[in-house]
């Protein structure tokens, strides 16, 4: 089925609506790779069986539809069940019949399903109700959750390509241009480069052959929006990538994924053939002359791709190592040809934009910052999973109302956000608006939107060490103040966590830190000290503890802690012995335990779980002070 | 010698019909070569230079670069333990220990007998469910240091 | 204007004189380089003098992979780009007349690039065999060179 | 032409070359101190022109800049920018007419210190290191030396030559930390043509290799040499001719005998045209 014409574009998505709407009744079943993880295949499997048996299908005009991620994986196999508006939460295949009677047949809802508010324990039947989603405005991932991927007329029932046609029929390449300038668009990938700027310097540039790509590498740990966007709703970044092309005169585009993305891969090669076949991609898109493929390239496995000039290195077939970008890419970039590199969400909101218009997506946000952000909320909090906000919304808001607060209600101590390129904000923070001007200003950065809580029990300079470690593993390894200085860095880190810190190591440290952020040939060497700088900043106190006194204030650092047992509070559950790995902990039930010094590896399980607070851990001092106490 | 030759190159024939004789192609055919012999063979790579026309010591380091592509055969199971920030703080740390005093083998190494290879990722996308272990094609979440054993089941010849 | 580098090879004595201008010249610190100009000897006072010849379709410039011998416009001479040389010695092999030589003390190819427009050997021959002339009384007979020689 | 050093001689006639209208030219302010340059050079050669010292490692006239050690960094700005100053690699950093550009800092100096300190620690017992970091104030590494010291500071300049020669026998493997220059599978190159190209392009003598007028070793490989069917002088490999010859289009007749045997053979033609002897 062919679109070549605007009034053929009407009439397609006037069918596909007419085919929704058929559909009285409908089962939404989370297939995103969370809930697939957590057997959502087989929920599916199930209800697509006893529909077919029930005959459901014919008497209710019942649909089952497998879409992308809901983005609260954490909750899944999660089930939506329409028009009631049902979010089934932890759903397992023996529960599709009572689904299937209660919900689908008569309406009544199955209340041991529904999502409980976690610190109210109170039923929140409705999707809309809850929390999560409430406060939660979707551009980029307006249609995740509602449209099935493999299925093109789902997605052009609500309202794909809309802004293609626009764009191809109504507008100049420059008005596109002027359209997404008008929304205030600036980069999702991390930095925040004003977008229609990027555009406009690769459409003035020379050289017929122009190239647009888009960027899904998502190598930060922790942030997963991308993967959702790309499996949930391919079709609003193609639409996005072909209104770019439109823009800048660009004929060929490349969708560069992770290759720990399997199922973005899958989702993304059958939404190009679809859009392919239906005339809005490939030649003579929509019957207006303007030719433009898109081919995806999988990743090989290297965080440095993230990098525009890495990526398009490894677009070459060349191993992914970053050029000095004097020159930019919107000049020489993909085989020293113009190209516009922008992230999936980027490109998803430019769907959104030119459909809905410039002014209606500059709405939200702040004065510099404009429209939503997808965030990935991870760590220790109640409610983890993909949040899209407007910008300029309080961080404390996000982590306290949208995420529900600290898992087991345990103290906030930070926020990391930017991955290996952000930095870690205290509580102090809290109340910062998320934007990219205030986010930098206060040492982290927007990056690609992982937000990873982290509560008492996490030790600050464990976590620097962890994104050195990261970055020590992902750097390419051509540069001197990157290559040569992580791993310096790592080494003091690594003496520092063994208790074997000197006084003047914060000040080698800083002095490095300065070193790699000045000389480094590409921004993952750059920002690779902006965590160290920011723990620095704003948790010296915890580096001063484990360099001068060789103690962890988070009790997490095996060399320098040491567990006990207040013997007068200990009741004698027996909980710790059980989550003791390497069985240190010695009593019967009922009776007071203790622990044993010489097996115990200081994993903090046992602190874990205990109830009655029975369980202190304390610093063994630095190891010549530990070793004359013996 | 780096690398082990695998002599049947019958289906990496296959896989160069389906490419351009261009570098471009090079990692999507590396990509492929990894999945239909669980590793990259050194008279693969060499064919694969020859095919694409690339010289031998450009595509060797690109198959030394990417995390994607091995030199030496994979186990059978490959069992990835995600060390993404948000699995970290949740623990991933002692889940890799654990595989290691269960499967009696480090990160990168596999089991004398191949049934079983170790492996950490960076981040896989599935942080909502931390922290994660992925064995062959299954993604388990939430995973604590006890499920491990059940976890890997009969893919490991187990050290009881 | 275009000067030539003339040899005439019936005036040479083989003395030798150009063979240690050429060396000072290129050398450093009074360590002599290697002449870029040869006599062969033929017997006493019997000399052929052997020097670049500056070919137009040079099989040096052709082989060089870094492109690091040019032709200096000025004075018609192909020089070598020191710091451009990566040292393989193709250009040593490949050129058909030898004049390209590799100068073991300073570790680098030698050639002669007439000393930038001043060739230094002219000056030492005491029978006016080297000379560097106008381009358009190259072709003059000897003779006629020396009654009006301005030099 | 009394070269006072290799690098100025080189430059000189670049310039003189652009003076004659063969490029555009720019003007590049160098520490005060204006230069014009041609429009297509790099911060650097300004640099050297205006006889500014900027060290540099993975630098050579041979091959592309490559910006991998870092040491060339300088702080240029423009007026426009008021004051606001950019840190870039001299080596890559392309020349604009205006451009200000300031060689030693203490922002500069403190770069070059810590790259510098960090390669002493890698190669604590290179010569040409150590004397670098002398130069810049660092007598001692202030970082944890490397287990296994080597001489090889992963500048790139072998593998880029050889991309440029053609072979391209040998190139960087491994990412990161483990990164090291080898030849395929570490067993002898197939691809190598022995021309030593790379030892001779290594600022560290890091690449060993053996030759001599019957053979040459290099990469664990050894070549049969290309002998002077007189005298048995040999300057190339056989492989290495062979090569040229497929490539630069270079008859194998002129490289039959070594050089002093062909100056013989000019003499001896010059002797038969001699008129009066």
């Amino acid at each position: 089925m062919r679109i070549d014409s605007r009034a053929a574009f009407d009439a397609a998505v006037q069918a596909a609506k007419e085919k929704v709407t058929g559909r009285k009744r409908q089962v939404f079943v989370c297939c995103g790779t969370g809930c697939l993880a957590n057997g959502s295949a087989a929920v599916a499997e199930a209800f697509a069986q006893q529909i077919a048996e029930k005959g459901l299908d014919v008497s209710l005009g019942l649909f089952l539809k497998r879409t992308g991620c809901h983005g609260f994986c954490q909750r899944g196999p999660l089930v939506v069940v329409q028009p009631e508006g049902v979010l089934y939460t932890r759903v397992r295949p023996l529960d599709v019949t009572e689904i299937l009677d209660q919900t689908v047949a008569n309406g009544h809802c199955v209340e041991r399903l529904v999502y409980r508010d976690p610190s109210t324990k109170a039923p929140v039947p409705k999707y809309a109700d809850i929390p999560f989603y409430a406060n939660q405005t979707r551009v980029a991932m307006r249609n995740i959750g509602k449209v099935d991927p493999a299925d093109i007329e789902d997605s052009l029932a609500n309202g794909a390509y809309a802004g293609l046609v626009r764009a191809l029929n109504d507008l100049s390449p420059d008005e596109v241009i002027a359209e997404v300038e008008r929304a205030g668009l600036r980069g999702r990938g991390g930095a925040g480069f004003p977008t229609a700027r990027k555009w406009r310097a690769t459409a003035m540039a020379k050289g017929e052959r122009k190239f647009v790509i888009c960027n899904g590498d998502e190598g930060d740990p922790g942030a997963f929006k991308d993967r959702s966007i790309l499996e949930g709703d391919p079709h609003s970044v193609i639409e996005g990538m072909v209104i770019g092309a439109y823009a800048v005169g660009a004929h060929e585009g490349f969708v560069y994924v992770r290759d720990e993305y399997p199922l973005a891969v899958v989702h993304l090669g059958v939404a190009i053939a679809q859009a392919r076949e239906w005339g809005l991609l490939g030649k003579n898109i929509l019957g207006t002359g303007f030719d433009f493929d898109i081919k995806v390239s999988r990743g090989g496995g290297a965080f440095v791709c993230g990098e525009s000039s890495a990526l398009m290195r490894s677009l070459e077939g060349k191993v992914g190592e970053p050029r000095a970008k004097y020159v930019h890419a919107s000049e020489r970039g993909l085989y020293d040809c113009p190209t516009v590199l922008n992230n999936v969400e980027t490109w998803s909101d430019v769907s959104a934009i030119l459909a809905r218009g410039g002014d209606w997506f500059a709405r939200w946000g702040t004065e510099k910052s404009k429209g939503t952000k997808a965030f990935s909320l991870v760590g220790k909090v109640k409610n983890t999973g993909l949040i899209e906000l407007p910008m300029g919304m309080t961080l404390r808001r996000i982590i306290f109302d949208i995420g529900g607060g600290i898992l087991k209600d345990r103290p906030f101590k930070a926020v990391q956000t930017g991955g290996p390129s952000g930095g870690c904000l205290p509580e102090s923070c809290l109340d910062l608006p998320v934007d990219y001007e205030q986010l930098t200003a206060a040492g982290s950065m927007m990056g690609s939107g992982g937000m990873i809580v982290m509560d008492d029990r996490t030790c600050m300079v464990d976590v620097a060490r962890y994104f050195l470690r990261f970055l020590v593993e992902e750097s390419c390894g051509k540069c001197v103040p990157c290559r040569e200085g992580l791993r310096q860095m790592l080494a003091i880190y690594d003496r520092i966590l063994e208790g074997r810190g000197r006084p003047d190591d914060i000040g080698r440290i800083e002095r490095l830190a300065r070193g790699m952020k000045l000389g480094s040939l590409c921004e993952l060497g750059k920002s690779a000290p902006n965590p160290v700088l920011s723990t620095l900043r704003y948790f010296r106190d915890e580096y001063v503890a484990h360099i001068e006194r060789g103690e962890c204030p988070a009790g997490m650092c095996r060399a320098l802690t040491r567990y006990e047992i207040i013997t007068e509070k200990c009741t004698g559950c027996h909980l710790c012995t059980r989550a003791c790995p390497t069985g240190a902990i010695v009593g019967k039930p009922k009776q007071k335990h203790a622990i044993d010094q010489g097996k115990c590896i200081s994993c903090g399980a046992c602190y874990d779980v205990c109830r009655d607070d029975a369980i202190r851990f304390g610093g063994r001092g630095r190891p010549e002070v530990a070793a004359a106490a013996q | 010698m780096i690398g082990q030759p695998c002599n049947d190159l019958r289906p990496l024939q296959e896989i160069l019909d389906r490419y351009p004789r261009e570098e471009a192609a090079l990692i999507q055919v590396l990509q492929d070569v990894q999945r239909a012999y669980n590793y990259l063979p050194s008279d693969a790579i060499e064919k694969v230079a020859e095919g694409l026309g690339v010289p031998l010591a450009r595509v060797y380091s690109v198959a030394t670069f990417y995390k994607a592509f091995t030199l030496t055969p994979r186990g059978k199971t490959l069992v990835k333990v995600c060390l993404g920030t948000a699995c970290h703080i949740r623990g991933a740390k002692q889940l890799v220990e654990e595989v290691e005093r269960v499967a009696g083998i480090k990160p990168g190494e596999t089991t004398p007998d191949r049934s079983l290879t170790l492996e950490t990722v960076n981040c896989v996308g599935a942080c909502a469910m931390a922290p994660v272990v992925i064995v062959g094609a299954k993604y388990h979440g939430g995973v604590k240091t006890a499920d491990i054993r059940t976890i890997l089941g009969s893919a490991a010849s187990l050290a009881k | 204007m275009e000067r030539i580098f003339r040899v005439v090879v019936e005036r040479c004595i083989a003395c030798g004189k150009c063979e240690l201008a050429c060396a000072f010249a290129h050398g450093e610190q009074g360590v002599p380089g290697r002449s870029r100009i040869v006599i062969d000897r033929r017997g006493p006072n019997v000399g052929i003098p052997i020097v670049c010849l500056q070919c137009d379709d040079a099989a040096c410039v052709a082989v060089c992979p870094v492109a690091a011998l040019c032709r200096n416009e000025l004075t018609g001479a192909i020089e070598v780009l020191a710091e451009r040389c990566i040292r393989c010695k193709m250009c040593v092999a490949a050129c058909p007349f030898g004049n390209m030589l590799w100068d073991s003390a300073y570790h680098r190819v030698a050639k002669c690039d007439l000393c930038g427009g001043e060739p230094r050997c002219v000056p030492f021959c005491p029978t006016h065999a080297l000379e560097y002339v106008p381009a358009d009384r190259a072709g003059a007979t000897p003779e006629k060179v020396i009654a009006d020689s301005t030099l | 032409m009394r070269s006072g050093s290799v690098v100025e001689a080189a430059l000189r006639w670049q310039q003189r070359l652009s003076e004659g209208g063969f490029w555009a030219m720019v003007t590049v302010t160098v520490d005060g101190r204006s230069v014009k340059v041609r429009e297509q050079a790099y911060v650097l050669e300004a640099c050297r022109l205006a006889g500014a010292d900027v060290p540099t490692l993975c630098h050579h006239e041979a091959v592309e800049p490559y910006g991998a050690c870092r040491l060339c960094m300088v702080e240029v700005t423009r007026p426009e920018w008021g004051g606001h100053t950019r840190m870039v690699a001299s080596c890559l950093y392309p020349v604009e007419d205006g451009l200000i550009v300031h060689t030693a800092t203490e922002k500069v100096l403190d770069v070059r210190r810590v790259v510098i300190d960090l390669l002493l620690a890698r190669c604590p017992n290179t010569p040409l290191v150590r004397q670098m970091a002398r130069k810049l104030g660092v007598e001692e590494t202030s970082y944890e030396k490397a287990a296994e010291p080597t001489d090889c500071i992963l500048c790139g300049l072998c593998t880029r030559v050889c991309d440029a020669i053609g072979p391209a026998a040998i190139s960087a493997v491994n990412r990161g930390i483990g990164r090291e220059i080898a030849p395929p599978f570490k067993e002898p190159p197939p691809a190598c043509i022995g021309c030593l190209a790379c030892a001779e392009i290594c600022p560290t003598g890091h690449i060993k290799y053996q030759t001599s007028d019957t053979s040459r070793t290099i990469w664990g490989k050894t070549f049969e040499m290309l002998r002077c069917s007189r005298c048995g002088r040999a300057y190339v490999t056989r492989e290495q001719a062979a090569f040229f010859e497929r490539t630069r289009g270079i008859p194998a007749s002129y490289m039959g005998l070594c050089d002093s045997c062909k100056r013989k053979v000019l003499a001896d033609t010059a002797a038969q045209l001699c008129v009066t002897r």
